[in-house]
């Protein structure tokens, strides 16, 4: 189920993205899926779960590579692949249009193998520093992040941002041809509003597999009740995400000319999404309301902040997945029940509004933690790819379109090419 | 009984199954429901297939509001009115639910009931969005919805399946004609309450621009997202009749049995519907066209067809209804052809002909044995079809539940777009639906300017 | 599961072919699904899995027709639907573009309502003569064939090769105006890369239903350990067979020139999934890297030998399904582990590179027998069409496309309505 968020997150890049470079962002996106079976297959999987004991705090697990261990942990292994693979094709998103195919394949590799799983690890290992199930709990409570807005799309969605600073903004973003700044930012909107709905629908279907499923993981009777429980605040946040940014977008343009705007209400319930992923198990259901609300204006603050730094992410991937998986983070800290969280976890921590500080403080701690390492590591290595030079396409192949220059050809063939005078269709346009 | 013990007046459907077990239970509604949602993606993937390209933004917009709206009507009122109990529990007649507002009290064990019945709830929404597709405005459009989710199909859903509902099958005592409705999945309950209240829309908004003028074929976007729409709506469907069976095993019985077999009879339906339907179509066009629009339609006239049927009749009953399900479907289509009503999608055809045709079908095919496997034994004899030796009685039920919802959807839709048509308007204005709503009320046309390069060949 | 898989068919095959055919494609697409399930009712499980028997080899089975042997079959039923409508669907692809609907109605119930049921009985029943279940196996091993490389891809895709033999290719596809021969095959590229890759991810996400789904069939403690593993192989064979074939086409290619080629990927990733169907419950997870890897070359390689041999494949459905369902059954024989067949067969037969050559001979045995059955039937069958005129449509059908000579109409309709007048393409549906 996870897994066809996959394919929720092809549809969405590549409506997204201009016709010219459809191939490209779809090619990254199966390479995405491919390069974290392997990599995740090969080591991410020893990184993040091997050896696990909860008496011993470990930084990073050290065995079962291959799965080498036999038959036990491939359940697990599946779905925590799933995981994996999304966190990877965030950052595809984000610096579609003018990365290249190798850096592409260089940094999710790394990420997969090694990135991801070591902050998957700390939160949901036995042997995790932050790990609510090591004997030995930070500040005595350990962090809630039931599906992973922190260590699955804050990782992701981080590695993003250090990707789209260092990458610089598509040609014609920001800047015009001499090189000054621009009034307003040129739009460079995507060419298929439908593929864009279609992958949001796949990624809210699928996202019934990462939240509720979240608890196949975690045996203990009661399990089916908490997966209907996040079931249901996530439906809840996603539709409330939705409402919200929609309306915040119509009501802060100038009146007169309002628009109901489509890329907001989606990304919108996308946030909802996000911002419920850490908490879903362990909020009630009036929660998700307030959680989804401020999701949808959270995505749309970074994304204005985003647009005022010249920071160009072509899907709005650092808005939904970044800033809004602090946020879930944060709200978990704030709204945990600790009737819930005795049922999903057996403890009984309470969030802030329930009266218990601690588990908000652990949950900063996830944040910066996440933070911390991904940009540190990634930040480095981005560099070092841009100095060698292997990290960004040149002028010519960016401005002809990835697809003519790399994939033999363009994404769309919608005309013979004897009768393409005859026919006036405009040429831009596609299923 | 165990079922009593859960602090349950509000759990409704599930009572029927004394000691069901949960886990099980709740994994199925869960998959069910999620089978169920993905049906809203293929009716954005249909409606977007069906509409002109001019007002893509529009119609998918529509879609994904209708899950989000929806979601937040449900869970404000919609639950509560369809499934909590009155307050006055000895009252077994009830028309309406009086608890569990915001799903206040509601244990863990009943959300995924929640879950599976929103996924409902948004599908009757959705039938709206693509008969009056191109013209509407977005305000009527919110209005509609809201009201529909939350008072119009909850009410419906009340009578037919809540165990205190005046006509539901799932009563202890006091049934209606002593059998109560059999409408397994919702060809009543959903499809036609969805399609009475487009027909109304669709009347009272008025046919598009040139849409019954000579000569004029108003221009479909791509039959590629409309069969993608399509394939997703058959799948989709095995959540909607086979989890409707609502758990899998109970000390009862096996209920798997009676899921497996509700997805065949939905297979079989589904299938003949189609291909009559393009049959009947090739042979009646002048030059022979075999029609993907009416494939495409046949197909989901067929699942209509089957849904209320589909536990309690036989395979060859699933056979004969798919053919019969395919000329309803034809009638539909020329009885709105006849009085100029503008359906984009054939929502009325599809949902409200075949949904009627649906509510009678188990009346003349449930055979006794298919009734005591999914509904109760002990009057499985009396409440069979009129052809498997029943006495008719199940038939009379259906056909009073048939009239009572055409009746209160009916006026109350007509009441309701008339308002809106008095106060903030029900269509656009000319210029807007010339240039098509994308541009106007969205910001912008769905497929960018800028220009492909053509690949040399 | 395993249904959505036609949605992904209708999309990947409506992706690869020109516009002027996409409605043709995607109706015959429907109307295989309806065709499999009015057969395989009928006659087609009857056939298959009527009266078994496993004190008793029969060839076909003779009894349950239409289902009357009442309600206890049923969930088998339709999950061997979704088996058959998968054979059926694959021969659609390969002779897209050409093929009249009368002939595609006729060999599609033939080929669900026989040819796969003795295919699905011989492999699968009781009383098939190579059954793993009957009490009297082939070499005393029996065939494994866990999801059916061989059973329903290998039979598809040689019905699919039959048929693009006896319909010959399109129209300046080899051989120009003049029936000289090319130098170099005309490319007729699909129409949009979006939906190919929108039907491999979901014909990806349809394969678990197919490979872990299979073991529901078969009730038997650890039924879930075996759908794990089976998931595990799955995802590792499709990610190396994506990357082996893209690596392949890649390095290829002559130096200066290489790309990417998107194509290359998906029926890689594809091949991979089809070998890894008959073994994926009893090869250990690295043993799904070479097969997968094997896969990429194998699809290629078959690829160009179809072009060498003017042999007009439209979706490259006859290297996918029938070359890696031939790999797929023998990779089973060289990489089967006797510990796993012991859990998902309860047996322990071990595979040629474990030490026992026996079941290679069965996979080998398997092999001919479906090559030899279905080329013995479908061959005359189309043969006999193709004599009587029904196969192929006319010239002028086919350069005008099929959606206009016989479906009213094209199925893209993109240009706005106000310019409806000045159009030359009429809008298709009747509503």
């Amino acid at each position: 189920m996870v897994f066809f968020m996959q394919a929720g997150f092809a549809m969405l890049c590549a409506g997204s993205v201009r016709a010219k470079n459809a191939k490209n962002i779809m090619l990254k996106n199966l390479l995405d899926a491919c390069g974290a079976a392997i990599g995740f297959w090969a080591l991410g999987w020893g990184f993040a779960y091997g050896g696990q004991d909860p008496s011993k705090v470990t930084f990073i697990g050290d065995q079962d590579f291959f799965l080498s261990s036999g038959i036990n942990d491939h359940k697990s292994w599946f779905f925590q692949f799933a995981f994996a693979a999304t966190a990877a094709t965030i950052v595809a998103g984000t610096v579609a249009e003018r990365c290249t195919m190798i850096a592409y394949l260089c940094y999710s590799s790394f990420l997969t193998a090694f990135i991801y799983p070591v902050v998957a690890h700390a939160v949901w290992s036995q042997s995790g520093f932050l790990s609510s199930f090591a004997e030995d709990k930070i500040f005595d409570v350990g962090v809630v992040d039931f599906a992973g807005s922190g260590v699955v799309h804050l990782t992701g969605g981080c590695s993003a941002l250090v990707a789209a600073i260092v990458l610089g903004p598509r040609i014609g973003r920001f800047y015009d041809d001499k090189g000054d700044k621009l009034q307003v930012p040129t739009d460079m909107p995507g060419h298929s509003a439908s593929l864009q709905i279609l992958g949001t629908f796949i990624l809210w279907v699928g996202w019934y597999g990462f939240n509720p499923g979240s608890t196949l993981g975690i045996m203990y009777s009661g399990a089916a009740e908490v997966a209907a429980l996040a079931a249901v605040t996530t439906t809840i946040a996603a539709a409330s995400g939705c409402i919200s940014a929609l309306a915040i977008r119509y009501f802060a343009g100038p009146v007169g000319s309002r628009t109901y705007d489509l890329t907001a209400a989606q990304n919108g319930a996308l946030g909802g999404l996000v911002a419920i992923t850490a908490g879903c198990s362990v909020v009630q259901p009036w929660a998700a309301v307030p959680i989804g609300a401020v999701a949808g204006a959270v995505y749309l603050g970074a994304s204005n902040l985003l647009l005022k730094l010249c920071i160009d992410d072509t899907v709005d991937a650092v808005p939904v997945h970044m800033a809004n998986g602090i946020w879930g983070c944060i709200a978990t800290g704030l709204f945990c029940d600790p009737k819930l969280h005795a049922v999903a976890y057996g403890a009984g921590v309470e969030g802030l509004f329930y009266g218990g500080g601690k588990l908000l403080a652990a949950e900063v701690c996830l944040v910066l933690f996440v933070i911390g390492w991904v940009s540190c590591l990634m930040g480095p290595f981005f560099m070092l790819l841009n100095k060698i030079g292997w990290f960004r396409v040149t002028i010519e192949e960016e401005e002809v379109g990835l697809d003519i220059s790399k994939h033999g050809g363009s994404a769309y063939v919608l005309t013979e090419a004897t009768a393409s005078e005859k026919l006036e269709i405009v040429s831009g346009s596609s299923i | 009984t165990e079922a009593q013990n859960i602090d349950c007046v509000n759990d409704v459907m599930l009572a029927a199954f004394a000691n069901y077990d949960s886990s099980n239970t709740n994994f199925w509604l869960m998959f069910g429901a999620i089978l169920v949602f993905f049906m809203q993606c293929g009716f954005a993937m249909l409606e977007v297939g069906m509409v002109n390209v001019k007002n893509t933004k529009n119609i998918l917009i529509k879609n994904v509001f209708d899950a989000s709206l929806g979601a937040l009507c449900w869970w404000f009122f919609g639950y509560a009115i369809a499934l909590s109990a009155p307050k006055d529990t000895t009252n077994f007649s009830s028309f309406i639910g009086e608890q569990n507002f915001f799903m206040k009290d509601v244990d863990n064990t009943i959300k995924s009931t929640w879950l599976f019945q929103w996924a409902f709830a948004a599908t009757a929404a959705t039938i709206v969005s693509g008969a009056v597709a191109e013209r509407v405005t977005f305000g009527c459009y919110i209005v509609y919805s809201i009201v529909l989710t939350s008072f119009i199909y909850p009410v419906v859903v009340h009578w037919g399946w809540n165990t205190y509902g005046w006509a539901s099958a799932w009563r202890e005592n006091d049934l209606l004609f002593g059998c109560g409705v059999t409408d397994f999945a919702g060809s009543g309950v959903v499809h036609l309450t969805g399609a009475v209240a487009a027909l109304a829309g669709a009347a009272t908004v008025g046919p598009r621009i040139g849409r019954f003028d000579e000569g004029i074929k108003l221009p479909q976007q791509s039959v590629v997202f409309q069969t993608l729409g399509t394939l997703i709506l058959w799948m989709g469907w095995y959540g909607f009749n086979g989890a409707s069976t609502l758990a899998l095993g109970t000390s009862g019985g096996d209920l798997s049995n009676a899921a497996a077999h509700t997805m065949v009879t939905t297979t079989i339906s589904a299938a003949t519907c189609c291909l009559t339907t393009v049959a009947l179509t090739a042979l009646m066009s002048k030059d022979k066209v075999i029609d993907i629009g009416a494939a495409n339609n046949g197909i989901l006239a067929g699942l209509v067809s089957i849904t209320a049927g589909c536990s309690s009749v036989e395979l060859e009953g699933a056979f004969v209804i798919g053919i019969i399900g395919s000329l309803f479907y034809l009638a539909g289509v020329a009885t709105l052809e006849y009085f100029k009503i503008d359906d984009v999608v054939g929502a009325v055809p599809v949902h409200g002909f075949c949904g009627v045709w649906g509510v009678i079908a188990p009346g003349f095919f449930t055979s006794s044995d298919q009734y005591a496997s999914a509904y109760y034994s002990a009057r499985a004899a009396k409440c069979a079809g009129v052809f498997y030796g029943g006495t008719g009685d199940m038939l009379a039920a259906n056909i009073v539940f048939i009239l009572a919802v055409i009746g209160w959807v009916g006026v109350l839709s007509t009441i309701l777009f008339q308002l809106c048509k008095m106060t903030i308007g029900v269509r656009v204005s000319l210029e807007v639906e010339e240039n098509g709503m994308d541009d106007s009320k969205h910001g912008g046309k769905v497929f960018s300017a800028t220009p492909v390069p053509t690949q040399e060949v």
